[in-house]
């Protein structure tokens, strides 16, 4: 036996379905890494929870996806054993947790595109995927809330708070472009209406972010550079070490039930 | 005096005794010292569980155990909230365990090493907490017997799911079966030291009992527990690693063997294999969310005097 | 396939020889990871120094371990597919980097320890364990020297390097009681005359280190409570996270060369 | 003017400028950039392969991996102390790394993604330095042309080792082989980019050139880079990631693909894909040694001031 990974069937579709999925299950997966050392209990518990739902999305687009190949393939065939190549989550959900201004600023840029993008994709005509986006948009919508609450909070807070929050806004900045990148494949799904076009929420993007910015007295960063690379499998280093710990077991006892 | 004989005289027709009542100074310090100990130990133990969060074997488990482990910093805040009608802040409780002033409960200062340490806690650790907080649903204090009611139904659902654990692994593979068999050596002895001392050597006790804020003596739940898990661990194939456990037709109780009650006073000492490890986390986190703290409290003050302001 | 694990044919010799293997690539990984971060230029060499006699002396070990086994495995074979059950290092060689002041004390604890047992395992009738030994010594000596210098260093520099200096030496004092303790098969060996015992070198590494932290102006920690656990494999919950970054590509890739 | 002549004379005759010799201001100016930025990239050059220093697939690749970055290492504490006898401390030239004002090789902006990147740096990123840096020998400074030589000579071991890596990985698995071809595409156009822009658009390297710190064009030694490595890929049996890539006969030269140079631009104008992470760990080591550095210092001048004591 030479590898313990899987070769996914590609169609646009699955790999649509393989991408928002990552997306979740990293995102998630960093919130999950929270637990434990969050600032307070109450926010224990909302990380948690965001973590969560991030999760659950995950397990459904993957289940989905799994449905679509249609190879027998399980959620966890995809969440455990692809490499980091072939993950293609945005670079700006595997940034590391940083600080708690850093995790904030991070999942306000994600949960400000994805809420909108859900409540588009609702219109899905593919049922199932109308059906994931409506249940993922409720949590999306929370996930707006509570971090424009907390950024607004450390912004204008104290200095030092103010100081970490533009720290992290200035920071997460250039993966924000990648948000609004869209590949061949999934050009395909959006011309025959399947899924929604992410460039059309660029201005609902910008009005929510520049708008709690603007509450938190923080400055919106100039630099336009944006990076980008996730979509095609090309991450930063910090997706291999996380993949590293979440896959472990499933490498180390291929084919058992847990 | 009156007082007193009222308070006891409502213990004893177990009426429930709440805040704003006239209680005991003993019967206050007794309980705040009980719950916050509680809730101390809701709080230390999300770490051991904490450890595996990321190397869940599958993203099912992955969502259950975080889910786990957010239910017990529910338990936390519930306990802390009990804690506090009797007149203690949550930030001094908290200031108690941070300062090693108070205790939590033993059982969290030991390692998890494998996966099926998830199993076990759940089974084993969460098994034996709901045998001692069962009988707290009626404690005679309101506040505590009505957060016990609601954990003891979150504690049982995660006693099932870690049974559950265990007995998936003792169906899989063989390496699987070892390591549920591995987990079950290491946690027995320490659950059964849960209970706390044997009832020839434990304190507190005899006031606890007529308060009606304890109502079985450890040794009786101790046995309880042992009488419950017996049969789940030969149900799934799994040896308890007594040599002495022997079945008591007569009493219909398994009696277990000698408890080595010097590591139990060991890791209470602080000289457990984590004891260090739980309260540097601990300190870490609360230090590391400090300025966290400081920003909402600053921003939240700015608002309000906004508002002053506006309003005047 | 159910694991991509080993199952080790254990005898006395090839436990011994493993866990003398253990010790050095645990300690030696963690030296590693110092690698890019060290305090200066110079210090990044004198640790990546000691972690590469470390990994040198855990690949002698586990070579001859494989030898003795006489099932055809290899050093990576030990190194790479033996769960966190199955390691039999110390205690403290796992322990976390910490801050230098941590790291430095843990390898004194260690380096006082082991380079007079190499010395005195140069005696070992086997005369692959003696060669292992008494090049392993020259390195030993070493470590010894330049622990030492830094502990002084650091416990006679400022009031802060003084505090840290003193915490680390605290925090890692209950580990230091494992590093003379032996089990049966061990016991046998001493016996033959194989290797020598660890109990005899007490007094040599108490005067080492005592002496160190007089001229560091520290103070020998009085509590007497020891840990032990780590020859059994019951470790701390550091080693598990380190064997999943240590051994990922192995297990995700059974069988394959590199 | 007339020690400008003479200094102009002596390299002309490919004499070697020693640290106390005249030598003009530009050329102290230009070689002291020069040297420190090569010993920053050196510095900064650890963290890609420090990246997997923990991940290697064998022991032996381990410790050749963690050699190779201590050497490194070592390459800059060379290039540091040549730089310092120009007359700029160290601390000064670090100062300028991490303030952002001294610049780094930019192919150290990429990330190492799996194990067949460290086949690749080896492989590529060192035998382009090889390349760049063999003319380096015979400068015209003295202190960096010895430098170069011990560099050179360690240089060439890592670019056999590297090779060696993709050599393993190209006749591995079906996906060693994928592993180290990704690796190939992702790291040759960096990797010419290394030798800087076209000639066409090169600053600096008149007066370079004349001084005998430069001795071919940028496009020269891109040349011979492509020519020595296009073969070696398809010994093993990789693809170069160029359409473009013919072998002219006549010319005896493998003709090369257009450059991104816009890319090229934007990673040195820290928009690469690491800029950002290099810098903060480089900055954070520095940060968190500060206190080490000063207890050395305080102890070294206790030390002192006691031996002048007994002295006296």
């Amino acid at each position: 036996m030479a590898t313990t990974s899987i070769t996914v069937r590609e169609t646009p579709l699955v790999c649509y379905l393989l991408r928002r999925a990552d997306d979740a299950l990293i995102l998630g997966h960093r919130l999950s890494q929270w637990c434990g050392h969050a600032p307070t209990m109450e926010e224990e518990m909302a990380l948690a929870n965001m973590g969560l739902d991030l999760l659950g999305q995950a397990r459904s687009l993957y289940t989905y996806a799994a449905e679509v190949e249609g190879q027998g393939r399980t959620e966890d065939d995809f969440a455990y054993l692809r490499g980091e190549r072939s993950y293609g989550n945005l670079l700006l959900v595997e940034q590391p947790n940083g600080d708690f201004a850093q995790t904030m600023a991070r999942q306000l840029f994600y949960s400000a595109f994805i809420d909108p993008y859900w409540r588009a994709l609702m219109a899905s005509p593919d049922a199932t995927l109308s059906a994931i986006a409506a249940k993922a948009e409720k949590e999306s919508a929370y996930h707006v809330r509570h971090c424009a609450e907390w950024l607004i909070r450390l912004g204008d807070g104290t200095a030092e708070s103010h100081a970490r929050a533009q720290a992290a806004v200035d920071g997460l900045w250039a993966f924000t472009g990648e948000l609004f990148e869209v590949d061949e494949g999934e050009e395909g799904l959006i011309a025959d209406g399947m899924v929604p076009d992410p460039g059309s929420l660029r201005a609902v993007w910008t009005a929510t972010v520049t708008g709690v910015l603007a509450q938190a007295t923080l400055i919106v960063p100039q630099n336009g550079w944006m990076q980008k690379g996730g979509r095609e499998g090309r991450h930063s280093e910090h997706l291999g070490p996380l993949l590293t710990e979440l896959q472990y077991l499933q490498r180390t006892f291929p084919g058992a039930s847990w | 005096a009156a007082q007193l004989a009222r308070f006891e005289a409502r213990v004893a027709d177990e009426e429930r005794i709440e805040p704003n009542d006239f209680m005991p100074a003993a019967y206050r310090r007794t309980l705040t010292r009980q719950i916050s100990q509680h809730a101390h130990s809701e709080i230390i133990g999300m770490q051991p569980e904490g450890n595996w969060i990321t190397r869940a074997p599958s993203l099912r488990r992955k969502a259950a155990l975080l889910a786990k482990v957010q239910d017990e910093c529910g338990h936390g805040l519930y306990l802390y909230a009990a804690a506090e009608t009797l007149g203690t802040s949550r930030e001094e409780l908290v200031e108690q365990l941070l300062s090693g002033k108070a205790k939590y409960s033993s059982i969290f200062n030991y390692p998890t090493l494998t996966w099926a340490d998830m199993g076990a806690i759940g089974w084993l650790v969460d098994g034996a907490a709901i045998m001692n907080q069962i009988p707290l649903c009626r404690c005679s204090y309101g506040p505590y017997a009505r957060a016990m009611i609601r954990v003891c139904k979150e504690e049982s659902f995660h006693q099932r799911q870690g049974y559950e654990i265990m007995l998936t692994l003792a169906r899989g593979t063989a390496e699987q079966k070892e390591m549920a068999q591995d987990a079950l050596n290491r946690w027995w002895w320490p659950s059964l030291m849960m209970f706390g001392p044997p009832d020839a050597a434990s304190s507190h006790s005899d006031s606890s009992m007529r308060w009606k804020i304890k109502r079985f003596s450890n040794d009786e739940l101790r046995q309880k527990f042992v009488d419950a898990t017996v049969p789940q661990a030969h149900f799934i194939g799994l040896t308890l690693p007594d040599p002495d456990l022997t079945f008591d037709e007569a009493a219909g109780h398994w009696r277990y063997g000698t408890i080595d009650w010097e590591e139990f006073k060991q890791v209470i000492a602080g000289n457990g294999p984590c004891n260090r490890d739980r309260m540097a986390t601990r300190r870490k986190a609360h230090e590391d969310g400090a300025w966290v703290r400081e920003a909402a409290r600053a921003f939240a003050e700015k608002r309000a005097a906004a508002k002053t302001a506006e309003a005047a």
